[in-house]
């Protein structure tokens, strides 16, 4: 109890609702008067290591932030690096890339789902989302070769080509998703204990989210149509033809919508890149044509590819970009200045939780306690994001 | 280019302005005249902020600030990106906080702060972010703060 | 009183003393191994991973291992991913308030070794604060290797080669 | 009517689940069943030591410094790797000219000890590290599935 008559209520680090963080909770009663998010549990400093990286290991490390969407990230940065490098890649990793990240944006998307659900209380959805997610993420792991890390895409291409079996594969999962999301809308969706919990709680006004700088889908269900994808189309998205989920409402129920609307979007755009993919290299041929012969033969048939060796002394001309992607979360930025070493001189990795930060923080006072995990959970706030 | 010119009478002679890989780029001369241009860019439409970065160049005996611009509301600023540069003296970095005028720098300025130590007169929190205690005084994003590394020899 | 103060001490003694005798032990480990607890604290982005281990495909709960709430109820901290020193701090505390008998595994490149944040000015290797039982490379480790890491520390509780608030006679 | 729409909502999602009752399994047996994942899965190294032509480009890529470069009684430089720090990202396989680094489909280990988990280049080159199982488990392939989400098909 402070002076005023309010409690003090700490939340985390080690707590089932608060994830990496801790999290300070002023209270009158049961209503939050103040809320001061306590960050920084999960800051591992990655701008400045990759200071000390070359360009090349840098991918792995800004994939670990964004662990549960690391396709998107991945993309980010490699925009900025091709850009950087004044490389372009084939027309067919472009659509390779595009469908990594979408696979990777449902996955996301389960994950942020299946959270929300545990921490009101529905196990179910954590069971079902995250059971689907990996059906989701063993169709990554055929593209990739990992569960998680995909590290798929290198400057001027990407890693590996489609496997033989992975149309197959992809349509029999788009069509159990398909189907499994007239259940989720049973069980979860339409159910009333969802509804109640979270319908009208944790509005966001249009206003305020344009102001808070709020990214991804939790800006989209605030009524403001802001999709990277099609502001600035980037890898294969100018050729898809898509939607952009938006809702009016603001609030947690309408995040959740659209979460799910984005899923089904996803399956959309994978299965028209699918059609749409064209045949060629998979790595631009100014670095395909520095990679040994001998080298070559070693992956003949496999689909992959062998890394040139000027992979390890990447030295981009002096210069600075810019790029921007939406990833599950929302918008990555990635700002790189470049003095002409093989290390950048300065990487500025802007993720979608750590913009989102200021949107919890301003969101929460004013609701019940009770409603704490719910507009938590809808916000999508990923803690090592944040903090990077 | 048509923004670019809306966006020199803007900045008039308190800054300069150029084009640098599609995005506009403007370096403001003085960090005082930040706030006037900051205004005159939001009535335009540029109502949120990407990202605040700092740059150590003390080499050169200066911090650059950059602030990456842009619109949710207007649908043709989105697809431009707005760079707005200041520089600080390495000695006393000192810059006008625009939380007054876009209130989405909060976090990312307090974060500049934390790993630059750069002061942004005027913001409301500016304390340690991420960093646990020990760091007071201690900027770790600047070049002077040396982290270890491993050559490639056990 | 002081009579019954003996008499609770005593007791206590006795007690101590049984359960560390030869057929009360095994049936005790053998209990321990299957109710492997692990407190809910995240400590990074291996938790992605971790939650994968608790769902379907996986299915942590076959091997009695299901996260509980408060340090109090647990027996097991799984470092999941990087302890930056924040973060630490909180695990030791956790770790501290936890009952005996208790174990760690450290969960990833990051809680072993800082894996690719090996050189980041803000992190903490797990076993220099925690006594670790059982490693786990891999960045995430995938669900099977924490599997295997469980059932690792099984057969050790099983053998009977842990710490148990009170030093073994034999 | 909003009562009898959220009665209706909530027999659905009762149905929905009872739907789900009988077992249709998503979970995979491990370690009785264990998956054998695709070929060029980004697991364990292995590392021959006939075909290393000394380059040390694969510990120049390292972005976990987790390979090193030791140098033999011959004078030549061989790498040895520390699984304390990787991370298994492949990149070391991937720019190797001769493929003297290869990943295995193994990635299901956890040790004991910090020290069995450095390679130093003789331990490296003598194999890749195997799992234990309690029992000789049955390998499967997982594939997609239309009904259940993943099936399991034994090798």
């Amino acid at each position: 109890m402070s002076e005023e008559g309010y409690m003090l209520l700490q939340i985390g680090p080690q707590h089932p609702g608060s994830g990496h963080m801790r999290m300070l909770v002023k209270l009158d009663g049961d209503v939050i008067v103040d809320f001061i998010p306590d960050v920084g549990y999960v800051h591992r400093t990655v701008e400045k290591i990759a200071e000390t990286k070359l360009y090349i290991q840098n991918i792995p490390l800004l994939e670990k932030p964004i662990l549960n969407d690391s396709g998107n990230a991945n993309l980010a940065y490699i925009i900025a690096v091709e850009k950087l490098l004044d490389v372009e890649p084939p027309p067919r990793a472009q659509y390779l890339r595009t469908i990594m990240a979408e696979l990777s944006r449902i996955a996301s998307h389960l994950y942020g789902i299946g959270i929300l659900s545990i921490l009101i209380g529905s196990s179910t959805g954590f069971m079902w989302a995250f059971g689907d997610r990996e059906i989701f993420i063993h169709l990554m792991q055929m593209m990739s070769g990992a569960r998680i890390t995909y590290s798929y895409m290198v400057p001027g291409g990407v890693r590996r080509d489609l496997p033989d079996q992975f149309r197959e594969e992809f349509r029999k999962a788009a069509r159990y998703m398909r189907r499994r999301y007239k259940d989720y809308e049973k069980i979860i969706i339409k159910n009333p204990v969802t509804r109640a919990r979270l319908e009208g709680v944790g509005v966001l006004s249009r206003e305020k989210a344009i102001e808070w700088g709020t990214v991804g889908p939790n800006l989209r269900a605030s009524g403001v149509a802001y999709d990277v994808r099609k502001v600035e189309p980037y890898a294969a998205y100018e050729d898809i033809d898509f939607e952009i989920a938006v809702r009016e409402e603001g609030d947690c129920y309408a995040r959740l919508l659209v979460r799910f609307q984005e899923i089904m979007e996803s399956l959309k755009i994978i299965e028209q890149a699918l059609e749409k993919i064209p045949n060629g290299k998979i790595l631009a041929e100014k670095y395909e044509k520095m990679i040994q012969p001998r080298a070559k033969k070693l992956v003949e048939g496999t689909g992959r590819i062998k890394f040139p060796a000027i992979y390890v002394n990447l030295k981009p001309p002096k210069g600075e970009v810019f790029s921007r992607v939406e990833s599950g979360k929302g918008e990555i930025t990635v700002y790189l200045v470049s003095n002409g070493s093989p290390k950048p001189y300065r990487l500025r990795f802007v993720t979608p939780s750590f913009r989102n930060l200021l949107t919890f923080k301003n969101l929460i006072p004013g609701h019940r306690l009770a409603d704490f995990p719910a507009i938590y959970g809808s916000l999508d706030y990923f803690p090592p994001g944040a903090d990077r | 280019m048509e923004l670019k010119e809306r966006i020199e009478t803007i900045v008039g002679s308190t800054g300069e302005v150029r084009i640098d890989r599609g995005n506009i780029v403007v370096e403001v001369k003085e960090p005082k005249k930040i706030i006037e241009i900051a205004k005159k860019l939001k009535a335009e439409g540029f109502d949120h902020v990407k990202s605040v970065s700092g740059v150590d160049y003390s080499d050169q005996g200066y911090f650059e600030i950059v602030y990456h611009v842009s619109s949710y509301s207007t649908p043709e600023l989105a697809k431009a990106i707005l760079v707005l540069k200041v520089k600080v003296p390495s000695d006393n970095p000192r810059s006008p906080s625009l939380i007054e005028i876009w209130p989405s720098v909060e976090m990312m300025e307090r974060e500049t702060y934390e790993m630059y130590g750069i002061i942004f007169e005027g913001h409301p929190e500016l304390k340690r972010l991420f960093l646990p205690e020990e760091f007071e005084g201690v900027y770790p994003l600047r070049k002077s703060f040396k982290i270890k590394e491993e050559g490639i020899m056990a | 009183m002081i009579l019954i103060g003996n008499m609770e001490e005593f007791l206590r003694r006795a007690a101590k003393w049984l359960i560390e005798k030869k057929p009360i032990r095994d049936v005790r480990d053998w209990g321990i191994h299957f109710s492997l607890w692990p407190v809910h604290l995240t400590t990074a982005c291996c938790g992605v991973e971790f939650a994968a281990v608790s769902d379907p495909k996986y299915d942590a709960e076959r091997f009695g291992v299901l996260p509980f709430v408060g340090p109090r109820q647990t027996n097991f901290i799984l470092i999941e991913g990087t302890l930056t020193r924040k973060m630490a701090r909180a695990a030791r505390l956790v770790y501290e308030q936890m009952p005996e008998p208790k174990f760690v595994i450290a969960m990833g490149a990051c809680a072993i070794d800082g894996g690719i944040f090996w050189n980041s000015y803000n992190i903490v290797r797990a076993h220099e604060i925690l006594p670790v039982e059982v490693f786990i490379p891999g960045c995430p480790p995938r669900p099977e290797a924490v599997i295997q890491a469980v059932m690792k520390l099984q057969k050790k509780i099983k053998r009977g080669d842990y710490y148990y608030g009170v030093e073994r006679e034999d | 009517m909003g009562l009898l729409t959220n009665l209706v909502d909530h027999l659905k999602a009762i149905g929905t689940g009872l739907k789900y009752l009988i077992p249709r399994r998503l979970t995979l047996m491990y370690p009785e069943y264990v998956e054998k994942l695709p070929e060029g899965y980004r697991g364990y190294l292995r590392y021959d030591n006939e075909k290393c032509i000394h380059c040390s480009l694969c510990a120049r890529i390292c972005p976990a410094n987790a390979i090193k470069m030791y140098r033999g009684g011959d004078k030549k430089l061989r790498p040895g790797i520390n699984y304390t720090r990787c991370i298994f990202c492949g990149f070391c396989a991937d720019i190797c000219p001769t493929g003297a680094l290869e990943y295995t489909t193994i990635q299901d280990i956890a040790y004991e000890k910090l020290e069995d988990q450095v390679y130093p280049p003789e331990k490296f080159a003598k194999g890749v590290p195997q799992p234990v199982y309690p029992e000789k488990p049955i390998f499967i392939i997982a594939k997609v599935d239309e009904e259940r989400g993943l099936k399991y098909d034994r090798v």
